[in-house]
């Protein structure tokens, strides 16, 4: 049986295929148990390579939209399960000092591969009560605020900071409009932009907005294979500019999205293979292979002062952009 | 002709117009406009010596980046700077039209190149820094040239050592632009970082409407933020919200005056004001205070800086 | 007839016999302009004199109680009538950035004496409307940290900090408390200490306890003549030390809290005398003799650097306490 | 003699014994103590072998300075520092009795000279600075001593680049000493911000109670704050916010749990957990980060300074 049906995976909508032919072998695998058959057998197998073929075809001819369905996969590992397999002695710090803990911006003191860090991430919550408590991945302004009083703090200490983004974006509330949202995402950006300490920015699911680049104005900025990171959501891009809620599909085809175009764009520095299907499909390996790559940029940036740092950074984003210049 | 008349041909001659050619800023500014809020109707060339305010309610209508220079910096002392940037289409993005076709008809519509003007001027005497965003052109969407330019003119500011004021209004992201627009967020932030390390004072205004990405990055960073009575600031837009609560927002949410209530601006300055009280702020500020040696008088420099240019 | 009487000046409890004398003078006056008569007129001119001397014997005997009163006086000059006078175009600025103005501190820019200055107190409200507005003078966590704002704004541009202290203390709200008033003071005192830029302090009514120190780290401490300063309002003390709301006499006494004893305490630097009365007898004259004091000690102070003025602040602090010291 | 009358006999013990003379812990710590939150009887050794935590509800009795350093302090390594400080009575202060009386009587009552105690120790073989407050000496109240000899243990740790952990438990200002009280408010942040300007770390952790003055000061300026289970933290205390606010206030308000929640701590930690967590968090601090030279190895350096005392 493959893997995917024991760990109970949801399949998503461009699964189907895969998932009808999961379960006509899972039917002929039940009837040879009854009634052992060499044909059968033969069959069996014959499907199962079938199986992996159109599993490895359909995974290599994502379009955008089956990208984005992967990285708001209910199952997809979220911050915490990052954390929990990098350091599982990790210690939780919480709040912004000055009113709030915001259960949606994570914050945590680990030793990944080796190397300590103030890793701060976004979670959704697995949950219904949690998705409820971290408002599905919005932070409100006083996560950010949470998480700008750890930047500092890895600052004062010289300690690495990682970042983990998977955010629809900011949270669109009432109350964090009027405890000025804008400003909370606003100082972070300047502040992430001066640290002198290596700074990584993993995104693993979702990068929706202002709301992930407060976490993510870093040294490098890593992604998933199927995660996205944009500008506005699809969903937004799509009743904005075609007035439609059905073009969605167009929009994340149009937005460039996706790991491995932002990669060619070069605002991404590196894409992160996930095992097959994506990182819910084995969340350690994912893991495992992520926790890596960051630590190896971690160890790349640790050979620079604290000033180059701060200049690698500034000038990155810096360079950001696409324009034309014509002599003046 | 009487008044009904009158508007009917108005409304005729005006349409005539849109499809023919772009409409001239004379053309445009007819005899007459109506006030958004109290409905009183006014002659445009009071309206215009108004600092467009309604005489009657008060109420502050849009205006133009060529119109706010022309209010705030004294009289031809702004020099444009970077206008020698436009957009590119990186993304080679199409909706239901393509970028470069939006890009021309906002051009078309604004006069402008791009959603900011950039440049140095005087403010009452004193020398400073000045980009003004235009949310005619492009709803004011902050795409690479807004970052660039936006930067370039923080940049400046850094070299000369001069203050810096922005006057912001934006709808928030160029979508077209995808993930290049968000980037412009941490560009220009970051830059403000190397001006506020330098000591120097950065002003900024907000005007009817400030919103996303704009708000969440250069608007929000001000030493001092300065709003328009009655101007809509936020960082998420109205119907977001209420789409996300499903309630209805009262009406004085994100408003200047809620946000003065709220802690997140300084002062909300009548535009007839305005540049009165820029001109205090850096004035106050240049001012080397009583026998401290470590703050010299950067203005005056910095006025004999930009009147050599 | 005597000034006060005139500006329709409240009279304290220990100021009855004063007023008294002055209604019999009064009612003398009447008689004698409807009936002019040289006897009535020396009688009245030996009143006038009986009144001064009484006067001047009254404001020169007071009891700390009696200052507390003066210090509490409704018409006691506030933060925002000092700066009218000091710089009629003074520059309000407001907000903490983070969701509120609390309107029982005012941060303002003005010119005092030729010197720029950034200038923050806390206002008690002169109207009942107002008064609610500013909850009695008592900050929430939020006007300390507009406070902390603008202590980093002066730091940044090399400006003066002038802080005008007239405040029962900090508010005892819930929300106060879930804001993390504890907090919010803590640091302002942190970072206070630590500005180099000079800073003076002028308590001006009442100097309450931590909400009051909060603004109050400073170079100088300035105390108006009849203002207080004490760590706990002397009904506190009172109450939890005699267990009873009728020791506010004694307890008034036994802390030491007027500006003199302060002084002699070496806590305080310079007492600046009242007009007779207290200063709302008249404000114009208060807010030009403090106005003056504050500027002079600014004058001096603006002669440090910056590491001076702060190695001048901390020092000054470091030293506060009184203990034994054995051979150890 | 059943449980009634042991109780009694006890209770007439101990009168006899508070009239007479300063009681000895050893009679103090009966054989029985009744959970104030669970009411449930418990063995006076057990309990003290758990921390003085009630083992059927994980209620945190107080304890005093010498038990919560013998807790977190590896055996034998506690050096007390200023211990030859003592108050005096500047205002010449009388309530019902004069202050100098209420001192020897907070001195019988705890066996403590003051109600902080110093020094330096080593927690799981880390070296650190170590302030520990006592409630049970006048109320943990802040005086010129507590002031004094808690900013001298925050020089101490920026001599010797040492962490800094301070536990703190109080009811407020010393009022007996007026100005001077609110005055170390002031001296121990300024010290404090010596320390953070140093980069050392500091650890604040609260215990039952700790209010005013001291929670207003050092207590919420650490790098981290931990609280301990259920302990009640505050500016305010609880009686003048509902005389104020006119209500009552919910159970759980200013409990620890409810900093957490609000923001106010990093973490809620069971004194059982303690002292490893001290220990993580400063071995966290001093190791060098990969590759960064900027950050040296400042918990072995002190280490090495404290064994050496
Ligand atoms: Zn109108
Ligand atoms: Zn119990």
């Amino acid at each position: 049986m493959p893997a995917q049906l024991e760990k109970k995976i949801v399949p998503l909508e461009f699964e189907q295929p895969l998932m009808l032919l999961s379960q006509q072998i899972e039917a002929l695998e039940k009837q040879l148990a009854d009634n052992p058959n060499p044909d059968l057998e033969a069959d069996i197998s014959q499907l199962h390579e079938q199986y992996n073929h159109l599993r490895r075809s359909l995974y290599a001819n994502l379009r955008p939209i089956d990208h984005l369905a992967i990285a708001r996969h209910p199952q997809r590992p979220y911050t915490r399960d990052y954390f929990d397999r990098w350091d599982p002695q990790w210690i939780e710090v919480h709040g912004d000092r000055q009113g709030a803990d915001d259960p949606a911006m994570v914050a945590a003191l680990l030793t990944l591969d080796g190397i300590g860090v103030v890793a701060i991430g976004t979670q959704k919550g697995r949950t219904l009560r949690d998705k409820q408590q971290c408002n599905f991945g919005m932070p409100q302004p006083e996560g950010y605020r949470k998480a700008l009083r750890l930047f500092h703090h890895a600052e004062k200490f010289g300690l690495p900071v990682v970042t983990l983004i998977d955010t629809p974006g900011a949270y669109p509330g009432m109350a964090a409009e009027e405890h000025n949202q804008a400003q909370a995402i606003a100082m972070n950006l300047r502040e992430l932009s001066a640290l002198s300490v290596p700074v990584v920015a993993l995104v693993t699911g979702e990068g929706g907005s202002g709301g992930a680049l407060a976490i993510g104005v870093t040294n490098r900025i890593l992604m998933l294979e199927h995660s996205v990171y944009s500008v506005i959501s699809p969903e937004g891009c799509a009743s904005i500019l075609w007035r439609s809620g059905e073009k969605v599909a167009e929009a994340a085809q149009a937005m460039k999205i996706t790991a491995r175009e932002l990669f060619s764009l070069k605002v991404v520095d590196e894409v992160i293979d996930e095992p097959l299907g994506g990182a819910h499909h084995d969340a350690d390996f994912a893991a495992r292979v992520a926790g890596q790559a960051i630590a190896g940029h971690l160890r790349d940036l640790g050979k620079m002062s604290g000033d180059q740092l701060r200049e690698d950074r500034q000038s990155k984003f810096r360079r950001m952009g696409s324009f034309i210049e014509s002599g003046s | 002709m009487d008044l009904k008349e009158w508007f009917a041909s108005r409304r005729q001659k005006r349409e005539a117009m849109q499809v023919k050619q772009p409409l001239t800023t004379e053309e445009y500014c007819a005899l007459w406009t109506q006030c958004f809020q109290c409905r009183e109707l006014l002659y445009t060339r009071d309206l215009r010596n108004n600092f467009h305010v309604c005489p009657k309610c008060q109420y502050h209508f849009r205006i133009g980046a060529e119109e706010r220079i022309e209010q705030i910096c004294d009289a031809g002392s702004f020099a444009e700077l970077f206008s020698n940037l436009e957009s590119a289409d990186p993304l080679g993005f199409v909706d239901t039209d393509t970028y470069p076709n939006r890009m021309m008809e906002a051009t078309r519509k604004s006069g402008l190149k791009e959603a900011v003007v950039t440049g140095t001027c005087l403010i009452e005497g004193t020398a400073c820094a000045l980009a003004v965003m235009d949310f005619g052109h492009f709803g004011g969407s902050m795409g690479s040239v807004v970052g660039e330019k936006t930067t370039r003119l923080i940049e400046k500011a850094l070299e000369l050592s001069l203050p810096l004021v922005i006057v912001s209004s934006s709808g928030g992201a160029r979508m077209q632009e995808g993930i290049f627009s968000l980037m412009q967020m941490a560009k220009t932030s970051s830059a403000l970082h190397s001006l506020h390390k330098a000591g120097l004072l950065y002003i900024s205004v907000l005007t009817e409407p400030t919103f996303g990405g704009v708000t969440a990055s250069f608007a929000m960073l001000g030493d001092f933020i300065i709003a328009e009575p009655g101007a809509r600031i936020g960082f998420a837009g109205r119907r977001v919200i209420e789409q996300t609560i499903r309630q209805k927002l009262p009406n004085e949410f994100q408003t200047a005056e809620h946000l003065l209530k709220h802690g997140q601006v300084d002062m909300v300055v009548e535009r007839s004001r305005l540049k009165e009280v820029l001109n205090r702020l850096m004035s106050f500020h240049a001012r080397p205070p009583a026998g401290q040696p470590h703050n010299g008088p950067r203005g005056r420099q910095a006025a004999e800086t930009v009147s050599r240019r």
